[in-house]
């Protein structure tokens, strides 16, 4: 017989950083060689993970960091229930779990030699921080990378560091946004919404790829955009966030109509989308 | 043929307990009959319906799937394994033995649940073939029968108008558990009674097709209208296995636990955000009929229903499911016509 | 006429006239009596009342997509008088939302029934002061709470241990009860989680108490939380037991006043306090 | 069979009682506190947990201390007419009235549930109190494992 699956890694806190005040990013360092082996054997970018804090429980958030940096793993989260807050208030040489990775996986080796749009909004950078972080260390093999980034306020941006650092290496073209009303003075980017900017600044007659991640309503309104852009509806991508418990298909909360997330997804190309039960979204 | 006494039921009990079985058997419990963990001098009913399925006790209400010594933030894993005694589950009634082919199938949907596995292979299914129905069962419309043996390891059939039944082995779990009974079952002759008279209440084929194209149906708010929100249908239900998973304790130790839940409750899909996909009943209740005729039979093969009627049984707002199922078969032919 | 066709063309006429969106009743399926929701006047022959209809119809006041149908005729025996009533002191309804359809208890004036008419709360709040002022708990359930008070504590506990521990948490006894409305139950919020979810035993405990507390002074004895529960536990026990401390110490019964003061909520310099030191 | 060999005598001779004092801080808090200031003897077993005001006090703090394993809990707060607030301790005694009645019926009773008024002058009635308190928990034993509000491990 088989171990129990709800068994999780012991992951060791590398490093804390806050993004903004509520928000935070953890790296974590496995405590056990073989399980970290085992992890970057199966992790491919697009993967989620379990990531636990016992005695509160566990949450699943994307893996923010690409399967090419294999010596640890980063999760982005912002404190919002039991779980998220007890995995905030732990701090770098502390521990937590994780389980996984489970899921699906952006198809990475099908881009390879094309253009690759990354659009994302306020947390659901994290995932794509994640793809962008693997095609820039595999940079050679893809096209022009390019990222359109929006957030409410200016406030709420993560991995500022970040967004500098791409937006000086010249290999992907990085665009901020804030929502009108979310500027600063000192604001340098777009004001506007992250489907209006990209129709503004994205050439048309795109071939490539796009993968979309951020609230549902930017996703909603981004897909028509990228569509009227060019991109085929089996070439733009998106990820999702269902409430899940187990992750592995067991515990029936993260169905889409008959779509599980956490097996079926979170990666789900427009096409899919499209045939997926709008009242279920 | 093997045959066991009615009266002799206790004495079977008594037998396969001395031969280390934990008993499970439907007992009376003041105005409910439930299957429960049978103790000398509990008295088996095997007439009535059992207000809980054979699902208790494989994939209990509540179960240990964790546990950590906690130390301020720090904790340290600990092991835990699944309580599994070997067990047999008396009087299992056939439309929940059926359904221990869908738990065996979410269980194993590639990733194994050590917990339910091994409480699965402790335990032997004795069915019981149906002599009567109520107006609640609807068994042969979702494909199986009163007398079906699918899922048991061992059926016992009721004959000479109840007096004693025939018991049938089906597999080496049956075998073994009548070698147990030892003397108390015995050879001998006796004439099966007449199963229950079953009726097909809805094409579970064709209502498939229906649910399909339905997601959008107005029915669905005309359905669930009645529909309180409890999770009364799914807790009863032997197929439905929708978990929880929290973590509770003290600040010395947590416990990792798996509980069940149900879509029916508004919480089930809420997001952390806010968001909630499913925001009224009526998308609760479509989830709850769409899954059972059409989700699981896409992806499983099968119906994740098997007609033992228990949701209508119990539901506190008398909501069935084989009438919501007619309703969405008897609305497509009003509008073909 | 006899009462039931009585309040059949009462329900028909509120139908027709716009008075009421939605008539929530008891139809005939069965042996059961399951709630009808009927929304146009020739719905309403199928409109029945006996003595299996113990659902309280009140609660589907709470619903979102009945609010949504309001005014709403109500069919109410006394005890789902009173939950209107209670939840009119409550501010959950007002009048206007809701026409009682008032019949009264299975069994009162020979075989067919009494039907009062169709009231507004407050007819509806004089008719139970009037006539019902004296319903009382089953006796079964008090002699069963008697029992109980005669045993020792660890009696008492292992009658409870052993009722509670067959609770799965399926909330039906919540969703059944007109007066558990909140949209975020207590047991549904775990920052920090009070009440264990787990149907083990201190979180069952927990629960069935908690529900019985909260109901304190606002339980109207409809049964319909023990009639749901699919484990047969007699929640009767506690919600009386409460009830009956509610009257005898602060002579509050539930759903009798338009304008009554909450049990918990309200206090007076005179409250009993011999179990204070 | 001596005390000896008997383990529930073992456990009842061994047995020092839990006590969860859930305390208001104006007047029962400053009544403890003078109980200290002024040198008096109280059992130790009272473990004081302090909020603004017995208005606060929901009976699940009650249902966690007994989940918890407490062997008796005491509340207390400010004499009537003395809250700070005006009309705390009125409401909680409301609320006490009534939930006290859920507890006794379930095995929870008045050798385990204290309710008392104790003011910040009352340093001695406090001490006595506690002392009192202490002594009739001693005698109603360990809370039992087996009562459903007990967690199990």
């Amino acid at each position: 017989m088989s171990g129990n699956l709800y068994e999780a890694s012991v992951m060791r806190i590398a490093a804390v950083r806050e993004e903004t005040p509520d928000t935070r990013t953890l790296r974590l360092e496995f405590a056990d060689e073989a399980a970290r082996a085992a992890f970057f054997r199966a992790y491919r970018v697009g993967m989620f993970g379990l990531y636990g804090a016992p005695g509160a429980g566990e949450c699943a958030l994307c893996i923010a960091s690409p399967p090419t940096r294999d010596r640890y793993v980063e999760c982005t989260f912002r404190r919002t229930g039991r779980v998220t807050a007890a995995l905030a208030d732990r701090e770098a040489e502390q521990r937590v779990t994780l389980r996984g990775p489970y899921g699906n996986a952006f198809p990475i080796e099908d881009w390879r030699g094309r253009d690759v749009l990354l659009v994302a909004g306020g947390m659901g950078l994290a995932p794509l921080r994640s793809v962008l972080w693997n095609l820039l260390d595999r940079r050679k093999e893809f096209g022009a990378i390019a990222l359109a980034y929006g957030v409410r306020t200016a406030a709420d941006l993560v991995y500022k560091d970040e967004l500098a650092e791409w937006a000086k290496r010249g290999d992907v073209k990085v665009t901020t946004t804030v929502d009108p009303g979310g500027e600063t003075s000192e604001w340098r980017g777009k004001v506007g919404l992250v489907p209006a900017v990209v129709e503004e600044t994205v050439p048309p007659n795109q071939k490539g790829v796009a993968a979309v991640c951020g609230p549902l309503v930017m996703i909603k309104f981004a897909m028509p955009v990228l569509t009227r852009l060019g991109f085929a509806a089996k070439d733009i991508f998106t990820t999702l966030e269902n409430r899940m418990k187990c992750g592995v298909g067991h515990c029936g909360r993260c169905n889409i109509g008959g779509v599980y997330v956490c097996r079926d997804g979170p990666v789900f190309t427009l096409e899919q989308l499209r045939k997926m039960p709008a009242g279920d979204l | 043929m093997k045959i066991v006494d009615v009266d002799k039921l206790s004495d079977l009990a008594a037998a396969l307990a001395a031969k280390g079985y934990r008993i499970v058997a439907p007992v009376r419990d003041g105005d409910v009959v439930r299957l429960k963990q049978w103790k000398r001098g509990d008295e088996i009913d095997l007439d009535a319906f059992t207000v809980n399925s054979v699902k208790d006790f494989l994939m209990p209400a509540s179960e240990v799937i964790g546990r950590y010594a906690l130390d301020g933030d720090d904790f340290a894993p600990e092991a835990v394994a699944a309580e599994a005694p070997k067990t047999v589950v008396l009087g299992v009634r056939p439309c929940d033995a059926a359904a221990l082919a869908v738990l065996d199938a979410v269980f194993n949907w590639d990733y194994a649940d050590a917990f339910y596995n091994a409480r699965r292979a402790a335990t032997t299914i004795a069915a019981l073939a149906c002599r009567q129905a109520d107006e609640q069962c609807f068994c042969t419309s979702v494909g199986g029968a009163p007398d079906s043996t699918a899922g048991a390891d061992a059926i016992l059939r009721p004959a000479d108008g109840g007096k004693r039944f025939i018991v049938e082995t089906l597999s080496e779990k049956g075998e073994a558990l009548v070698a147990a009974a030892g003397e108390v079952v015995q050879e001998g002759e006796a004439a099966a009674d007449a199963v229950a008279e079953v009726p097909v209440r809805f094409d579970a084929a064709a209502l498939a097709a229906r649910l399909a194209e339905n997601f959008e149906s107005p029915l669905w708010q005309t359905l669930s209208l009645a529909c309180l929100g409890c999770g009364a249908c799914a807790y009863a239900c032997p197929t439905c296995h929708c978990f929880d998973i929290q973590d509770e304790g003290t600040r010395r130790e947590s416990v990792r636990l798996r509980n069940w839940d149900s879509c029916g409750f508004g919480l089930f899909t809420q997001h952390a955000g806010g968001h909630n996909p499913r925001p009224d009943q009526a998308a609760r209740w479509r989830q709850r009929v769409m899954h059972k005729f059409l989700y699981f039979a896409e992806r499983f093969g099968r119906l994740a229903c098997s007609g033992c009627g228990r949701c209508a049984r119990l539901c506190p707002a008398h909501v069935s499911m084989a009438e919501s199922c007619a309703a969405l078969m008897a609305a497509r032919k009003a509008a073909k016509r | 006429m006899n009462a039931l066709e009585t309040l059949r063309a009462d329900a028909a006429r509120l139908l027709r006239e716009g008075r009421a969106k939605v008539v929530i009743g008891y139809r005939t399926r069965g042996k059961e009596r399951a709630p009808v929701f009927i929304t146009d006047a020739s719905g309403a022959g199928s409109l029945v009342y006996d003595a299996a209809c113990r659902q309280n119809l009140a609660a589907y006041l709470r619903k979102p997509e009945v609010r949504a149908r309001r005014p709403a005729a109500v069919v109410a025996s006394p005890p789902v008088m009173r939950s209107l009533v209670l939840l009119a002191a409550e501010s959950q309804i007002g009048e206007g939302d809701v026409v009682v359809l008032a019949v009264g208890p299975p069994g009162e004036g020979g075989g067919e029934g009494v039907y009062h008419g169709a009231l507004t709360l407050a007819e509806t709040a004089r008719l139970l002061k009037e006539k019902y002022a004296l319903l009382a708990p089953r006796p079964e359930v008090l002699d069963r709470i008697k029992s109980l008070a005669a045993m020792s504590a660890e009696e008492r506990a292992a009658f409870w241990s052993e009722a509670l521990a067959k609770c799965t948490r399926c909330y039906a006894c919540r969703a059944a009860c007109p007066a558990c409305y909140c949209t975020v139950c207590i047991v549904e919020k775990n920052v920090p989680q009070w009440i264990s979810t787990a149907a083990r035993p201190h979180g069952n405990y927990a629960w069935n108490l908690i529900r019985a507390f909260h109901a304190a002074g606002r339980c109207t004895g409809c049964e319909a939380c023990e009639a749901a529960c699919p484990q047969g536990i007699p929640l009767m026990l506690l919600n009386v037991l409460v009830a009956e401390e509610a009257a005898e110490a602060f002579g509050i019964k539930a759903g009798y006043d338009l304008d009554a003061e909450p049990l918990i909520g309200s206090w007076s310099a005179d409250d009993e306090e011999d179990f204070i030191r | 069979m001596s005390s000896q060999a008997d383990p529930k005598a073992r456990e009842q001779a061994a047995f020092e009682p839990r006590i969860v004092a859930l305390v208001c801080t104006w007047c029962t808090y400053a009544g403890a506190d003078l109980a200290g200031t002024s040198r008096l003897r109280y059992a130790p077993n009272v473990r004081i947990v302090k909020v603004p005001c017995t208005g606060r006090i929901d009976p699940l703090f009650v249902l966690k201390a007994f989940e918890g394993g407490a062997d008796g809990v005491l509340v207390s707060g400010c004499h009537p007419g003395d809250c700070h607030y005006t009309s705390g301790n009125y409401h909680a005694r409301r609320r006490w009235a009534i939930f006290r009645r859920l507890l006794e019926v379930t095995g929870i009773d008045e050798r385990r549930l204290f309710f008392s008024w104790v003011s910040a002058a009352e340093g001695q009635k406090f001490a006595d109190l506690v002392n009192d308190i202490a002594e009739k928990v001693r005698a109603a034993g360990p809370f039992e494992r087996t009562n459903p509000a007990r967690r199990r491990p």
